[in-house]
């Protein structure tokens, strides 16, 4: 499918890969630019700059294997934990929603959500950090009175896609929504 | 269409100030007669001087009452003044007082008998007796400039939270503060006596001579600044026989606070400039606690 | 309306035959048990399906034909068509493979027995109509044996109808039976379904269920019995039961024999949860006194008791020497701060008293600890928790002193700020306004102020002494608290760590099932969607808070705020306290 | 002094310009984007907050576009959208003293200038001097350079300290104000003596009630005995304790009367008070906090209406009162004597024997029977105001604005330093500095063009914004912040 040019609410870009299985099976993969290698250096060299100082002031070995052991931990965590590298919106008719992040270290978490939990997909507001910003959202519904809405689950919350990216992506799950409905 | 249709012909119908009605005028016009109820400096009371001076008569007359009771503590402290002696004279007092209260009083109704006078006197004593080892011993543990410090505090508090408007009984601050500074300072008595003394002072001059005062104003009005004059003579002439500068220094305080501040007063009120219009919130004069209490 | 079949992965390569499974209701989705294979005669079929839906209770039909080409096996449509009239069905499936092709194709065959789409029909109009059609792989195995979280059970039926998933899952899990007939027996029909291996291993797994049954009989007699033993009501009077409340070994017995009681019920785990339940704290059972024992062997070698004992009595002597320096020191101008002399001089001495009794007591008792010891020791034989709690009582008892002396010192610090806080509002011309629960000012006599302010005085410069011995005895108190809750929190955990479902998550991830997520499998033009459903895991954490066996918990629940205001205040505080509330 | 003295000398004038001479048709549908600004706002009630949405709720009618901006209540924080696709945004702002935010002239303004981009909104309407978010706005739609209005609800006292700061500190935010709106003749005043501003500046457009909410209904009276309604907040300001003069006084010379008390507040201890001295529990009702739709069906039981406020801009009360076919008894304070004709209103002072005087009028009147009827009345007060005037003649004032120029910084910060004397100038210049580097830091931070304009929910535009709308209202709790 047609990749266009889309940026996050930072302006930074992200790319938007949607790919159609088959007329009811959609699958829209927003992917977030790479932990850029330049960072992570200037970080790096940053921290162990200071625990040099700090040895030069304290003679004490210990403060450099903590500086390396700490940044290299960090860093496993970030990748593993923080770093998101893509996410994935895999909606097929009639029979659910499925949801998947996978780290920059290859983990991937992934929830599935069925038809008859799922009450719409939504465009919304919200206040974040000191802005507000547009996010898409899956509402649920509450199993007791289906007219209400249980809880609402955010779409792509690691890369904070713009309106115009994921008006694209709300339309063609309305169109699935609508079709096998 | 209300305040729109107004042609720059001038409307003959003249404007009024209500919003109920829709006249001729944009919302924006400016009539001419717009804030013609401003008015300045309504309700400013002209104060008289020696009115002024009269009622500062109280709060000097209570300055020196501290006075005389500092007087009266560092005279015990030295030694140079006999416990006992003191004692009788302020029984002497406070007979006296009494009397002269009861004479005073003997017109209106009196509120509490005799006994409940008598019952709250021997309470007094009793609970002073009783308590003036303890208090001896309470504070020695605490060095004395804290403890001077304190009762000085303590003293200012009374000075600053008596209730100069109704001056009886004295309000529940200002007493208890001053019995609070009475009490830091009675500790620091060679004695369990002096301390008695002392506290027994204190009650005189801060608890009962307001009442004593307050009835005299109110009674016999001629004898107020008489007493009040008498009072400030006492203090400052107390203080004069300990340390002279501090009777100079009271007296300029003294005078300061009768004469100057009332002049001041009298003299500063031709700059009050003070608007006032239908927009001030109104106050309620007449007074509604008869409804309630 | 799509048509989702659900097909179990054995199935793939399976020769051409019928298909068995069941029309999920109301959702238009088919899910696929096993292939009869050819040649079989429909009678039979029939009868067995029945046998099979007597003893699972799912409504097992013929879906539809499922061929599997070979070589010089050709022309069956019409054959198959036939099939359809012999198992009258609303809807009959045909699907077949074809050589080359991973991708099925299949086609719907409404009861009037028109064709619902055809393959030429289809082949020259677009694949709009294939499309409808989506193929679910799923792993038999797996899918029978996982447990979809959050657990509904069968046997309750709540208000909500399970999802479509739900369903599926409950269906492969309850056609168990129709598995045990395998491919090798030689009857009448031949079916292609997964096979569960290995039934001779499973027979010693028989002898045992069927041999736990009387063991558990005979424990819960033993359990009857001690209950008898408890119900004495000599042991239902005051001091017992307060001192049972309190002792945490006790609680810990109780605690136990509640578990006993539900392990050893003779009857059968009726639910998931209750089999996980029995699991998990059998399992935590067995490990408790696997260390009990480890913790046993280490202690009764060189004879470490003795050493214990020698160690333990001069040990609470310091304890009560140091309290006795510190009394002192605090008798003097404790870190000059400025105290009353003659109150601190009395409560100084009446801590001293205390000391005094102490040690004599120690000393009175010392002889015997080593022997009380020993005997403790072998409590570690019932499990580590055991002996834990019991560590902890005899800390507890240990440091009694301290506990009556924090009591002291709290009571009088509570009684000085309560008084000096009315008084304070005495000294303020106000009140405190039962009715209003608000300060209402009041005007107050003379001999009412002066007496107020007498007392508030004195207990304004008393109150740095009692404080500071509150604060000491506090700190005190706080340590011995610590130790005891951490000794809870560790007999807690053991109590309540699901030991089973954890290692149930690690070695068979499929089992607990959070949900599930699907993969699209590779698709060729003209078959319908294709996707493999695979298992997802319950994580960790849902595993800990779904399965943890509720247990009373022995530390302080109230928040750090609250806990400082009681200190402030001068309100006692106990280990024990949430246990307590929970008594009564 | 100086300053005052100025706008007093602005009153012997000739009329101004209208504010209509230079508006042609071409601009009477120029469609504005506005965003109303207080920290009033529902779920609290009162004046200030109806009026923003009955005022909005016409605007859009009339096809501008409306959002309003306030403070977050409790959990209801985020976006939300009330009817005809009013947006309202609860922001996230640190309340300080009875529902008003904190101000720093900073901290809100990264969210403010959020709104105000992805909404492109023209007009910054803020209300009620006593909302600091409101204030903040002002300040910040300047920086921004973005015209603005104010309307003030509220009147002041000139006697005290506190109140000469609240006007020194009215003087600063209002000094660069486009337009000022009030409510009252009395508030023009008030508010031009309190800012120093040039009275052209400010027009007088009076609330509104929907007569539709309030209409009579005879039926549910009891006339075998007189009912006096009271319906206010209680609290000082509305006179309470005149109240609790009154009510022994009347009661005891009429046996037949009582008195039927909605609302709620620290005053309420008086009145129950009185009612336990007197042992009125059967003739004074309290029925404590009202819902703004109950409020009517309280209304139809009585006979009399009473408003005893000490201080008024424009009392809703009495028209509500008047409108559901009461007699009113009132106060002669602020600008209530401007609100309803002498035959509609009975005017007293403000002391309890002045107004038990009027009420027994009211009652002697009552009881001979010539009172002109329920059904009368309301026929004459519901013509008097409506939203929709109200909407058309803020209409007028956004036309005014919108022609306006903004100033730029140099100018803006001489206009302060010249218009609030030295210090409080040259503090706030400062201020006004330091506000612009932030926003240029918000803006290198943050380009504009990085921040989504929002789908138009109400205005010219607003089909798409429907839409949204009615997905995302679904929404429980739309913040995740």
């Amino acid at each position: 499918m047609a990749e266009e040019e889309f940026t996050d609410i930072n302006g930074n870009s992200i790319s938007l890969d949607c790919q159609t299985h088959s007329a009811f099976c959609r699958e829209f993969t927003v992917t977030a630019p790479k932990l850029s290698l330049r960072k992570v250096m200037v970080c790096t060299c940053f921290i162990w700059l200071f625990a040099y100082a700090i040895f030069f002031l304290t003679e004490n070995t210990a403060v450099l294997s903590s500086a390396i052991i700490l940044t290299l931990a960090g860093m496993m965590i970030h990748i593993h934990f923080v770093k998101v590298d893509h996410e994935t919106l895999l909606i097929i008719g009639s029979l659910g929603i499925q949801l998947s992040s996978s780290y920059a270290s290859g983990r991937e978490s992934t929830t599935f959500i069925e038809m008859s939990k799922l009450k719409d997909i939504v465009i919304n507001e919200a206040v974040y950090m000191h802005s507000i910003i547009y996010y898409l959202c899956i509402l649920i519904k509450d199993p007791a009175e289906p007219e209400t809405v249980a809880s609402v689950v955010p779409l792509f919350q690691s890369s904070k896609p713009r309106l115009n990216c994921l008006v694209q992506v709300y339309r063609s799950c309305q169109e699935i929504l609508a079709e096998t409905r | 269409m209300m305040g729109a249709d107004s042609g720059p012909g001038a409307p003959a119908v003249p404007w009024r100030k209500v919003l109920y009605e829709r006249q001729p005028f944009p919302d924006n016009y400016v009539d001419c007669r717009f804030l013609e109820e401003l008015r300045r400096n309504i309700r400013v009371r002209q104060y008289r001087y020696w009115a002024v001076v009269r009622e500062t008569g109280l709060i000097a007359q209570q300055v020196s009452c501290v006075a005389v009771f500092l007087t009266l503590w560092s005279y015990m402290e030295q030694g140079d003044l006999e416990p006992s002696l003191v004692l009788w004279v302020c029984l002497g007092c406070a007979l006296l007082g009494y009397g002269l209260y009861e004479i005073l009083g003997g017109a209106c109704v009196r509120e509490r008998t005799r006994l409940a006078d008598l019952q709250s006197a021997t309470i007094f004593l009793a609970f002073t007796f009783g308590f003036s080892p303890v208090l001896k011993t309470l504070t020695e543990s605490v060095s004395t400039d804290t403890v001077y410090a304190m009762s000085a505090v303590m003293l200012l508090a009374h000075l600053v939270s008596f209730p100069y408007a109704q001056p009886s009984p004295p309000g529940s601050l200002s007493l208890n503060a001053a019995l609070f500074g009475s009490v830091c300072l009675a500790s620091r008595l060679p004695g369990a006596l002096h301390t008695f003394t002392m506290l027994s002072c204190a009650l005189l001059v801060f608890a009962l001579w307001p009442c004593l005062l307050h009835r005299m104003r109110d009674k016999a009005e001629w004898s107020f600044p008489w007493a009040a004059v008498l009072v400030c003579l006492a203090g400052v002439g107390g203080l004069g026989s300990l340390w002279p500068e501090g009777a100079l220094l009271l007296s300029l305080a003294l005078l300061t606070l009768t004469l100057l501040c009332p002049l001041l007063l009298v003299l500063l009120q031709r700059h009050k400039d003070n608007i006032h219009g239908p927009w001030d919130e109104a106050e309620i004069r007449e007074d509604l606690s008869r409804f309630l209490n | 309306m799509v048509l989702k079949i659900f097909f179990p992965q054995c199935c793939n390569i399976a020769d051409s035959g019928l298909l068995i499974g069941h029309w999920i209701p109301g959702h238009n989705s088919a899910v696929v048990l096993a292939v009869v294979h050819y040649p079989f005669i429909p009678g039979q079929v029939k009868k067995y399906l029945n046998q099979m839906q007597s003893q699972s209770q799912v409504h097992l039909t013929v879906l539809g034909s499922w061929s599997m080409p070979k070589e010089g096996k050709e022309g069956m449509d019409s054959f198959l068509k036939d099939l359809s009239t012999i198992f009258p069905q609303k809807c009959w499936l045909q699907l077949s493979r074809e050589i080359g092709k991973t991708g099925f194709t299949c086609q719907v065959v409404q009861n009037d027995g028109k064709l619902l789409q055809d393959r030429k029909e289809k082949n020259d109009d677009d694949s709009s109509e294939e499309d409808k059609i989506i193929f679910v792989h799923y792993d038999q195995r797996k899918v029978m044996l996982s447990q979809l979280h959050p657990v509904q059970e069968v046997s309750q039926k709540s208000e909500i109808e399970p999802s479509e998933l739900r369903l599926v899952f409950q269906t492969v899990a309850q056609s168990q039976p129709l598995f045990f007939l395998d491919k090798y027996d030689d009857g009448p029909l031949k079916l292609t379904h997964w096979q569960s291996e290995g039934r001779e291993a499973s027979i010693i797994a028989e002898l045992l269920k069927q041999a736990s049954v009387p063991v558990c009989i005979f424990l819960t007699w033993l359990l009857s019995l001690w209950h008898w033993f408890c119900s004495f009501r000599i042991l239902h009077s005051w001091p017992v039961l307060f001192i049972s409340s309190k002792l945490s070994t006790c609680v810990q017995s109780g605690y136990r024999g509640v578990h006993f009681k539900t392990v050893f019920s003779p009857q059968k785990a009726a639910t998931h949860m209750d089999f996980m339940r029995k699991a998990n704290i059998f399992v935590s059972f067995l490990v408790d006194i696997a260390l009990g024992l480890l913790l046993v062997s280490w202690l009764y070698r060189e004879n470490r008791i003795s050493k214990l004992a020698d160690t333990l009595v001069p040990v609470a002597d310091r304890v009560a020497k140091e309290l006795q320096e510190l009394l002192e020191w605090l008798m003097g101008a404790p870190a000059g701060l400025k105290m009353n002399r003659a109150l601190d001089q009395v409560l100084g001495r009446f801590f001293l008293y205390h000391i005094h009794l102490w040690i004599s007591y120690i000393h009175l008792m010392s002889p015997f600890i080593e022997r009380i010891l020993w005997y403790v020791g072998l409590s570690a034989c019932l499990g580590l928790t055991f002996a834990l709690s019991i560590l902890s009582d005899i800390v507890a008892l240990l440091t009694f002193h301290i506990y009556c002396f924090y009591v002291y010192g709290a009571r009088l610090y509570c009684l000085k700020i309560y008084g000096l806080s009315s008084l304070w509002r005495l000294f303020r011309g106000k009140k405190w306004n039962v009715l209003r629960q608000r300060v209402d000012s009041c005007s107050y006599d003379l001999d009412q102020l002066f007496i107020g302010t007498l007392l508030f005085m004195i207990l304004l410069f008393l109150l740095p002494t009692t404080a500071l011995y509150y604060l000491v005895f506090t700190l005190l108190r706080l340590v011995v608290v610590l130790f005891q809750g951490v000794i809870h929190l560790s007999v807690d955990f053991i109590n309540s760590f699901p030991l089973f479902a954890i290692g149930l998550r690690i070695c068979r991830p499929y089992r607990l099932a959070e949900g599930v997520k699907f993969k699209v499998l590779c698709q060729e033009p003209g078959t319908p969607l294709h996707l493999m459903m695979e298992i997802n895991p319950l994580k960790f954490s849902s595993v800990l808070q779904c399965y943890r066996t509720p247990t009373y918990s022995g530390y302080p629940k109230d928040s750090w705020a609250a806990l400082s205001k009681k200190l402030f205040v001068g309100e006692l505080i106990y280990p024990w306290k949430q246990k307590t509330t929970k008594t009564d | 002094m100086g300053n005052r003295r100025r706008g007093h000398t602005h009153a012997p004038k000739t009329p101004p310009l209208s504010l209509d001479t230079h508006s042609s048709d071409h601009e009477q549908d120029v469609k504005h984007r506005i965003c109303m600004v207080s920290d009033f706002f529902y779920p609290n009630m009162g004046g200030v907050e109806s009026h923003i949405y009955q005022l909005s709720q016409c605007l859009i009618e009339k096809g501008h576009k409306v959002v309003i901006a306030t403070h977050a209540y409790g959990d209801r924080r985020g976006i939300r959208y009330l009817t005809n696709g009013l947006k309202v945004y609860y922001l996230p702002l640190q309340v300080m003293y009875n529902q008003s935010t904190a101000t720093t002239c900073f901290h809100s303004l990264p969210l403010l200038r959020c709104v105000f981009v992805r909404e492109r909104i023209t007009i910054v309407h803020a209300h009620s001097s006593f909302s600091a978010m409101a204030h903040d706005a002002l300040f910040h739609a300047k920086t921004m350079g973005l015209n603005t209005v104010f309307t003030d609800h509220s009147l002041f006292g000139f006697a005290d300290l506190s109140s000469v700061l609240t006007n020194k500190l009215l003087t600063v935010s209002l000094c660069d104000t486009n337009h000022i709106v009030c409510v009252s003749y009395t508030s023009k005043e008030n508010t031009v003596l309190r800012a120093t501003l040039d009275p052209e500046i400010v027009s007088v457009i009076p609330n509104a009630v929907d007569p539709t909410d309030f209409t009579p209904d005879p039926s549910r009276r009891d006339n075998s005995k007189i009912t006096i309604v009271v319906i206010s907040r209680l609290v000082y300001r509305k006179g309470i304790d005149l109240l609790s003069g009154i009510i022994p006084e009347l009661c005891g010379k009429h046996p037949d009367l009582c008195f039927l008390i909605g609302g709620e507040g620290p005053k309420r201890i008086v009145l129950e008070e009185v009612r336990e001295k007197y042992q009125l529990h059967d003739r004074v009702r309290l029925l404590g906090a009202l819902d703004h739709k109950d409020v009517r069906d309280v209304l139809v039981q009585g006979h009399v209406f009473l408003n005893t406020s000490l201080t008024e801009a424009f009392c809703m009360a009495i028209v509500e009162g008047a409108s559901c076919g009461l007699h009113v008894v009132s106060t002669r304070v602020g600008g209530i004597p401007e609100v309803l004709p002498d035959e509609l209103v009975t005017l007293c002072e403000p002391s309890v024997q002045s107004l038990c005087d009027g009420l027994e009028t009211v009652i002697a009147r009552i009881r001979t029977g010539n009172v002109a009827s329920p059904a009368t009345i309301h026929r004459k007060v519901r013509t008097l105001y409506t939203w929709r005037n109200v909407a058309e003649r803020t209409e007028k004032v956004y036309n005014r604005v919108c022609r306006e120029p903004v100033l730029p910084l140099s100018d803006r910060l001489h206009r302060l330093r010249s218009h609030c004397g030295a210090v409080a100038g040259s503090i706030f210049s400062f201020v006004a500095v330091i506000t612009f580097l932030f926003l240029l830091f918000l803006q290198w931070l943050r380009p504009d063009h990085l921040i989504d304009v929002a789908v138009d929910s109400s205005g010219p535009h607003s089909r798409l914004g429907q839409h949204v709308s009615k997905k995302t209202s679904k929404t429980p709790n739309p913040a995740v912040s």
